[in-house]
């Protein structure tokens, strides 16, 4: 039984139904979180007494950094799933996620490093964090010219898999980098909640919304790039068909 | 024509098949190149794949043994399903395709020293036998870049003297033989079949392995979608 | 009738076999050490010839060649076999595949890493490495080295069917194998300030045992992959 | 049989040959594989290269277009030798070996305007009739890697029907062709040489082009001093 | 009757399809910038994250990540087409060998020299390279990395028909590349030092003047030999 729905969850026609129907909910959650998250920690989070106003931008940073490091798991665990029962619907997450996840580092890099030169008064120091999410970028780009690279669909999925399970190393490089090294960067301690000096409610409060509202900004990107995967993968399929004769 | 060839003139048509493979589908590109292709190997036979240029020979003998595996349908060793039992199947294997396998800057000796390890226990009067057979008589010790193309191709084809193995299946084996050689090869097939082995080979010039030979043609098992249409738009 | 080869022949003969063919390109025995020589060579050129400055970077720049040496040599780690077919035969024996790619990375690193740590003191010696961090050199190179192989393997199998690898390879490796670079670098600094390396060298340790167990196994997976 | 084949039944017998080699010696390793060998190839004429595996045809072959020079002998093109004036002699030969020649990323259109760009002018339309005659229609657009061997060749082959050269020097052009790909090859030969061309061809099967065919074959003409000793002290 | 084809445009086509085969091999494009990038990136985690630190070694760790990557990326500059046979339909055209070599060099200086140049200023930054060194730094590796693929080629050249090459071309390449090196380093300390950069740069025109005549020569003579 339980198989069964597995099975059915890997088909893309049951998926491209079924998100559909969750896709305006997730949107509209997604808009409202992040609205009340960035307004309320861009314009009235009370600036810190001796961080100033630039720990706005933190709030950002901190959600998109955290949010980064997720890519690579998830991609890992697609991938896994790929290799065993070669579900399509999880490889489309593995294709689809990498150019998401290289965006993301990509802001964090940017939006780091804006802080960086506000707060170290330089835009790039070479932090093991810093240094590490550089190289997750680089691997996610590698990981997308791998699939390009590979001109037989079913063994650039494969390979991608392969590659993001792999790829995982990083992630934890990342993690522990900054005690490997003795850093500039903050300790992720520093993001503990219960923290309450420096970093009161009203400081975690909109980050952890930020967070909440990129995890669902994710979720719909996600199932976006993943709705047009299908359609381009299933062009010739009869239901595809019927949709473009409906639409 | 039948897809499955029919087995009434083959020697043990009772006895279950050494291989056999129950509706094979495979597409390259959305181009389908065979569909619910049945196919069984018994020993004594000799199969010859025929087909045109890309009618899917050599993916299809790839997909056999497992070297392959963008394909639906169901492939079986004497019965068992080579997924979980592949080394009962790979021991029982000797496959050479288009690419012979023969390291370049490596003597033949040492070549065949190796890729008989990889399966059996072959000492080197074996190889050096296989090798004076197959007409390599004074290349044992020159490096096989020196080689021409049909001495590689012996070479390679010199395993077949070594293996115990009872399925051959061999891609365009024939490629650059000069008569001898492909006198010489037929002759081996024969003897191979003859004690119980089995031997699965594409070819587009004509076997003669008396009457264990039978031909399966992909071109007259092609499904009509793959009619082909210019893809560029010009 | 002929009987059916151990594992551990089949895993031999993979062994001698690739050995051999290193041997019989004479050039390959030496290009690692040249290489990593040169590279080492260019930074007094490029950088600074004084001791002083050169004594700051040694640990670095040999560490750093180190990684680009064993890069460059992983190229031909499984090319050519699979240029050759020699992959497919690979992948038909009825042993596990693991053993395989084991013996064609251990033979890969006899030839190429091995006798890279035994050339780095000389190198120490040219970049006026300190005395006291010889040792911590030598070892973290020791257990860091096949390391950098086992981790290439993986690189090499995923791109092998590529027509143009060198670079997309280096994308995939180099980043995996900085943690390998960090742990050793950070051991000698260890040394160097005096301290005790044992913790870095443990790490080093486990690092070697997790890909020792795990890289094969990828790579192998990759093989298939690249083959199909 | 003489080493220079007869030349009374070829077409133009008194005219100066368009390819003349005169007592080419070549040795590899110390094995001679060939000495004073002459050969004359005349407009209209079609030589079969025949011999054994390994006695030399391929070297012989890359011997004539220039591109190994480990001989001794002369090699003249139209009465010049080909030394001094091979751009003449380039501009007109059309060489395709054991390695076709195909990109494997590029597409067959692309591969054919680089191939031919090298020789002649050719336009997209006369590239992509060709690919069509030569049976590679719907092809035009897939990248090369994704063919099957045969196609390969026929990518390679479509050359023959853009090029204006006058010379011919296929290296075993029917490997991997299945049965109509030889029949049009042959026919192509036929053409060639029917419109003044001459054509050089290795291959082990016994071509039927009609009357033009002569047949030079390596074997009867290797000295003695080559009978194969065992190299290796075993 | 079809005429034949000028050497223009046979230089062209070649030009073409080269710069189609590196676009069709998307990877082909980002790699050489990549593994520039992580090559840089290898230094400061081997060496020194201080600026201080940095910025003494910046110009060479620059110049020496731009050798390793001209290096790397060379390898298939004819390896692929010495494979599939298209080098010897290359060698028999009746056009002169010098130009087709010379258009593979410059549209694989297009494809990695030159997004190379473009990236250095980010690299400069990150280096923490002073402000007054980038001018003559990207001058110089302007003039620089086309000697590197035109020395490179002539390496690619003579090594393409052995079997493992990664290395033993580094061993041809990095010598003949010291006095680029040199050239380049010495420039831009030159302006780091606030002297005139002009000899340098005249040296570096003469030198680059020198491999575009010669090299391509070079080159052509040695794809003949490695194909006979
Ligand atoms: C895995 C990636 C990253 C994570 C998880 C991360 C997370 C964090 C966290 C939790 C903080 C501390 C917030 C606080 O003060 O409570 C922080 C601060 C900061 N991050 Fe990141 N970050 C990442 C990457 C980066 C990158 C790539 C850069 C720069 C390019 C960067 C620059 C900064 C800066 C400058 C600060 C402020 C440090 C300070 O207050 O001294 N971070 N980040
Ligand atoms: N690079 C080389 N170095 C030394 N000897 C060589 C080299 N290439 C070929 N030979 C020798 O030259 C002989 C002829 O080789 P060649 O390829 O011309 O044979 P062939 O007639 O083409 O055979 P086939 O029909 O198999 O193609 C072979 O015996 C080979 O040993
Ligand atoms: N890697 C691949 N990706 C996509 N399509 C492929 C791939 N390999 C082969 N094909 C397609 O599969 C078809 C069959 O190829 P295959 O090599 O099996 O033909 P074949 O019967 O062996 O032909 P030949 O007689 O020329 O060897 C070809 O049309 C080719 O276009
Ligand atoms: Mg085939
Ligand atoms: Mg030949």
């Amino acid at each position: 039984m339980a198989w069964l729905w597995f099975s059915k969850l890997g088909s893309p026609k049951w998926f491209y139904e079924l998100s559909g129907k969750w896709l305006p909910w997730l949107a509209a959650a997604m808009v409202a979180v992040l609205s009340v998250g960035v307004v309320w920690g861009l314009l009235f989070m009370p600036p810190d007494y001796q961080q100033g106003f630039t720990t706005r931008i933190l709030t950002i940073h901190v959600a998109v950094a955290s949010m980064s490091l997720a890519f690579f798991p998830l991609m890992a665990v697609a991938g896994t799933i790929t290799l065993v029962w070669k579900m399509k619907l999880a490889d489309m997450v593995v294709k689809t996620a990498a150019p998401l996840g290289a965006w993301f580092s990509a802001l964090t890099l940017a939006s780091g490093s804006i802080w960086g030169s506000v707060m170290w008064g330089t835009w790039w120091e070479w932090d093991g964090r810093l240094t590490s999410m550089l190289f997750q970028f680089f691997l996610l780009i590698s990981v997308i010219s791998l699939r390009s690279a590979l001109n037989d669909n079913e063994a650039a999925a494969k390979a991608c898999a392969v590659l993001s399970i792999v790829g995982c190393i990083n992630v934890v490089v990342i993690k522990y980098s900054v005690d490997w090294w003795e850093t500039l960067h903050q300790p992720a301690s520093s993001l503990s909640m219960n923290t309450g000096s420096v970093n009161g409610p009203e400081f975690w409060v909109p980050t952890a919304l930020m967070m909440l509202g990129m995890y669902l900004f994710l979720a719909v990107a996600l199932i976006l790039s993943i709705r047009n995967e299908i359609l381009e993968r299933e062009r010739r399929a009869q239901w595809v068909q019927d949709l473009a004769r409906v639409a | 024509m039948p897809a499955t060839p029919s087995t009434s003139d083959s020697p043990a048509a009772n006895s279950t098949p050494l291989l056999a493979a129950r509706n094979l589908i495979c597409e390259r590109d959305d181009r389908v190149l065979f569909a619910g292709l049945d196919l069984e190997l018994r020993s004594g036979e000799v199969v010859q794949l025929k087909g045109s240029n890309g009618s899917g020979k050599t993916t299809l003998l790839r997909i056999l043994c497992g070297l392959n595996d963008s394909f639906s349908g169901e492939i079986q060793w004497q019965g068992r399903p080579i997924k979980g039992h592949s080394d009962a199947y790979l021991s029982n294997l000797l496959y050479i395709g288009h690419h012979v396998g023969v390291n370049k800057v490596l003597t033949p000796v040492e070549n065949l020293r190796w890729s008989c390890a990889l399966h059996e226990i072959a000492t080197d009067v074996d190889i050096l036998q296989a090798l004076d057979r197959i007409g390599l008589r004074g290349y044992e010790e020159s490096r096989c870049m020196t080689l021409s193309a049909g001495q590689k191709q012996r070479v390679s084809l010199a395993r077949l003297l070594i293996s115990p193995a009872r399925l051959w299946i061999l891609d365009e084996p024939f490629t650059t033989l000069d008569v001898n050689g492909v006198k010489l090869l037929e002759t081996l097939l024969a003897d191979h079949v003859e004690n119980s082995g089995a031997a699965l080979v594409t070819t587009h010039h004509n076997l003669s392995v008396a009457h264990h030979l039978r031909v399966l043609n992909l071109d007259t098992h092609v499904p009509d979608e793959t009619i082909l249409q210019p893809e560029g738009g010009w | 009738m002929v009987a059916q080869s151990t594992t551990f022949s089949a895993f031999s003969a993979t062994l001698k076999r690739d050995l051999l063919i290193a041997f019989k390109r004479r050039n390959d025995l030496m290009n690692p050490l040249m290489f990593f020589f040169i590279v080492v060579t260019l930074f007094p050129i490029g950088i600074t010839p004084e001791r002083e400055g050169l004594r700051e970077i040694a640990v670095g720049v040999l560490w750093v060649s180190a990684l680009l040496a064993s890069l460059l040599s992983m190229d031909n780690l499984y090319r050519s076999d699979y240029e050759d077919g020699s992959l497919e035969q690979l992948l038909l024996t009825p042993h596990p595949l693991y053993f395989m790619v084991l013996a064609k990375v251990i033979s890969h690193w006899l030839v190429s890493g091995l006798p890279l740590v035994l050339l780095s003191p000389i190198l120490g010696y040219v970049l006026a490495l300190p005395a006291e961090a010889y040792w911590t050199m030598i070892v973290t190179l020791l257990m860091g080295t096949p390391v950098l192989s086992l981790l290439g393997s993986i690189g090499v199998a995923l791109t092998v069917s590529l027509g143009s690898r060198g670079l997309i390879l280096a994308m995939i490796i180099l980043p995996m194998s900085v943690p390998v670079l960090i742990a050793g670098t950070l051991a000698v600094d260890q040394a160097l300030a005096g301290g005790a390396v044992a913790g870095h060298l443990a790490i080093m340790g486990a690092m070697l045992a997790a890909a020792l167990s795990l890289a094969p196994l990828a790579s192998a997976a990759a093989l298939r992959i690249s083959v199909s």
